[in-house]
């Protein structure tokens, strides 16, 4: 069984903002079902590029489950300039850690906030 | 947690809780009787008897074979590895095997190993979308120089029954020198397993698959064939495979596997009807479901369920939480990423296939835990829903 | 039937009574904790836990190596298997090895294997009179494809202990490239064994020779050094040892080694004194008798005793009546007929050699035991010399 | 351990005959201590040919001993013509069995026999 932290069970058992966001300004996707993990972030910036909703559905593995979690966790509240700061470490740094197979579960999430944020430039174009 | 407490265990076909009459069984050979069979006193020699005993045991569930035709290993994959490295080791000039798609990792991993550094060709028969054998695809592929065929009984994923003593006779009349070892360590104690008509060569079991501990098996390898051993040194087991016995392990196996043949009932009558109930129950409760290897023969416990859009391993996490134990496939590929090999092979959609959970029942299980886990499931299914971007 | 009634175990060399504390550590792992440590639920992870423990405890006793350098096997016979072929398996292209003339079976048979069917060039270093090893044959036998020196720290027969560190040294001057395969399973436990400085690259022991169950076993390798499975399969031991994990037998072994450490004093200074008691009240008591291997080091538990012109079995067969157990030299030679190939290698004279018992003493001895050995064993011996057409 | 009868057993434990004859007049010896196995046996024949004592010396294991007792049993009051009708099958009979790898012990039986015979009719010349 995984080794999974106290905090990616407490992320995998109840996920923080799942969901879709119907005006979203902000959407990415990746993964495939073929792969058996597809993450969906949905982002609601303001006009002072404030992140202030975040909300994704993933299929996935607990710890996809959990990184999505503490990623739209960390999205609230924060401007693009600190979101792009993000990496597939500072996600890892939240949960205390994942196991080594597991790494690419936050690299995903890492990847799927620079989609959303492609797709909000593209928007705003 | 779940209402009782205790752990539901429907994880059968990874291992069984060792029965206590077989604890207590074994008990004194980790205690007072803890002699050598091998040493040159009564006290080593009443283990020997011991021993034995357990031999005879297990040859009469087997189909009374005789006793010398058992060797105790410590595993079912010890067992296979024996037995195949043994007949490829006194065949070297024949370089063609067979085996089947979704073997066990105990076999499939030891011939891609075989096929990758010991220049062997390796057929690998497939399955129809019930997991079924493609027995025609087995019958074109048996070849002068098909010095083995290795296949499974039991599928240990789907639960799905070859029909092994038809394909026994498939390979011996294509070619008569072609070797036939079967992995019954999903079948023994849950079908009738009989070598009696001298079918089958070599035939591997694992104990602690059948209420006896872990780290005993045992190689059944017909009379006329001499096995090479794979751990040389002493003497042990007419010198076919050193090292001291394990003693508290063999008697424990030799009576487990008599438990075995006379709980067979059981498991036909009621332990079929538990998952059954389990089965029809959750497929009639939850949609987007699908039950893997239905429409064929299967061993009465297994039953293994694809949930579309959903992930297997979470599932599995939300069960652990309420302390009920699944599986998703073999035990021993649950730490690794991909999705069942099995599954793969019977050609499940990918929106299902990783989304498999493995409900495999036995003889501590009861209706109570059968209801409980049809009240909870639906439930883990619908949350988990929720967060698939691809449901409702 | 001696006055205690009760077993007089002087063979702790071929297996020991397990401890009643170790059987009270591994009994849950028979009874509730019986989950399959791979499985993705919190009841087989839990016991994945105890597993690491275990491992932890093993790496340890061994001198605080790196526990992933533990691999658990069934058995010291395996480890040797495994280690040997693995290193032969990595280095194809070199042919020539090196062991001894007194090693166990499990090597010297295996070695003796290698020479017959693979193409290898086996040197086997001889010992002098008193079973010690000849250095400076070995120094000369390690040449350029010389792949690897397996060689024991203690032998099972004599108790006669090899300057292991020395022999480690030897070989790496003379070729860094010479892999070093040390058979441990007699000296762990009586002496102390540290591997901490890394001169050994792999090593065995086998849990029955220190007060755990049989049927467990564990090797240590140098974590710079890629081990290549004997059974493949599933992804156990982090795919170094493929089968379902003997989860009572690894907890087991692991208590057994932190007990062996804590009773290294024991061993060696009351244990040490019993065994002393013994040969020195035999040798006073009985004439044309000769103690193999007094000359040099030995491990505090062990004593050859050779009694001339009296067979060796006949004595144990008597002894054995008395409830007194002892061995003729390895277990697991005891059931073939040829005399002692270490105390051949000696030379002992034949007159001697047909006649030697080993009493092997351990941590459930006591003196009074030794005392009534010592009343017995010239009676014994006194009968048997009417029979003999040499003696008197 | 070995498989030895309850027979074999009493003969090892109490083997009957031990030792020498004085004045046998047929002595035969078998085996060599490289081996492990020495047998010896000593008769005492009367003017009619019958074997009125048989005793015996052996250096070898359980089955030897016992082997050599239960010759030297049946050995006394029988005639010489008897006596040579003898075979290591009798032996092995008599013993209730022998472990296979122990044959020989019989078998050696039988040769240090007519060694004896030989030794007999040697000294009659
Ligand atoms: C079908 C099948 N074969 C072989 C094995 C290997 O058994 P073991 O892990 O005891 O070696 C298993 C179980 O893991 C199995 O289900
Ligand atoms: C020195 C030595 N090496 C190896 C072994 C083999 O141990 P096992 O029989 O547990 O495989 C033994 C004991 O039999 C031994 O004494």
């Amino acid at each position: 069984m995984w080794d999974y932290t106290d905090i990616v069970k407490e992320h995998y058992r109840n996920p923080k903002n799942v969901g879709e966001i119907l005006d979203a300004n902000a959407i990415g996707e990746i993964g495939s079902v073929v792969c058996g993990d597809v993450l969906k972030l949905y982002l609601k910036i303001d006009e002072n590029e404030i992140i202030t909703d975040a909300k994704f559905q993933t299929f996935g593995c607990g710890s996809a489950i959990a990184s999505s979690s503490v990623l739209t966790e960390m999205l609230i509240g924060k401007s693009i300039e600190d979101a792009k700061k993000i990496t597939n470490k500072t996600i890892i740094d939240y949960l205390g850690g994942l196991p080594k197979e597991k790494i690419h579960c936050s690299v995903m999430c890492k990847e799927v906030l620079d989609e959303c944020l492609k797709n909000y430039y593209e928007k705003k174009k | 947690m779940n209402p009782y407490e205790k752990i539901i265990y429907f994880d059968n076909n990874a291992t069984t809780k060792t029965d206590d009459e077989v604890i207590s069984v074994m008990l004194p050979f980790l205690g007072e009787m803890y002699g050598n069979p091998s040493s040159m006193h009564t006290f080593g020699g009443q283990v020997a008897k011991d021993i034995r005993k357990a031999r005879e045991q297990i040859a009469t569930a087997l189909g009374a074979v005789l006793p010398s035709e058992i060797v105790f290993t410590s595993c079912a994959s010890e067992s296979s590895n024996m037995a195949v490295r043994s007949i490829l080791e006194s065949n070297p000039e024949k370089k063609h095997l067979i085996t089947t798609q979704v073997e066990h990792p105990c076999v499939l991993n030891l011939f891609k190993w075989l096929e990758r550094h010991k220049n062997y060709k390796v057929t690998y028969i497939g399955v129809d979308s019930e997991g079924q054998l493609n027995l025609d695809e087995l019958k074109v592929s048996i070849k002068e120089d098909t010095i083995l065929v290795a296949c499974m009984w039991a599928n240990n994923e789907t639960g799905v029954i070859f029909p092994i003593k038809e394909i026994g006779k498939i390979i011996k009349e294509k070619n008569p020198n072609t070797y036939f070892f079967v992995d019954a360590v999903q079948a023994f104690g849950k079908i009738p397993v009989d070598l009696s008509d001298g079918i089958i060569d070599l035939l591997s079991i694992s104990g602690h698959k059948f209420h006896a501990p872990k780290g005993i098996g045992a190689l059944y390898i017909r009379n006329k064939i001499k096995l090479r051993p794979l751990l040389i040194g002493g003497h042990q087991e007419k010198s076919r495979r050193a090292g001291t016995e394990n003693v508290a392990g063999i008697v424990a196996m030799g009576h487990a596997a008599e438990l075995a043949v006379k709980y067979l009932e059981d498991e036909n009558t009621r332990v079929r009807a538990l998952r059954d109930k389990l089965e029809q129950g959750i497929i009639s409760k939850i949609p987007y479901t699908k039950i893997n290897g239905i429409g064929t023969e299967r061993v009465p416990n297994t039953t293994n369920i694809s949930f579309e859009y959903i992930e297997g391993e979470l599932i599995l996490l939300h069960l652990s939480d309420l302390n009920i134990c699944a599986s998703s496939g073999s035990a021993c590929t649950s730490d690794t990423l991909k999705p069942s090999h099995v599954l793969d092979a019977m050609g499940v959609p990918f929106s299902f296939l990783h989304g498999s959970i493995r409900f495999s029942l036995g003889r501590y299980n009861n209706e109570k835990e059968v209801d409980y886990v049809l009240e909870i499931m639906p439930q883990i299914i619908e949350k988990l829903a929720r967060i698939s971007p691809f449901r409702k």
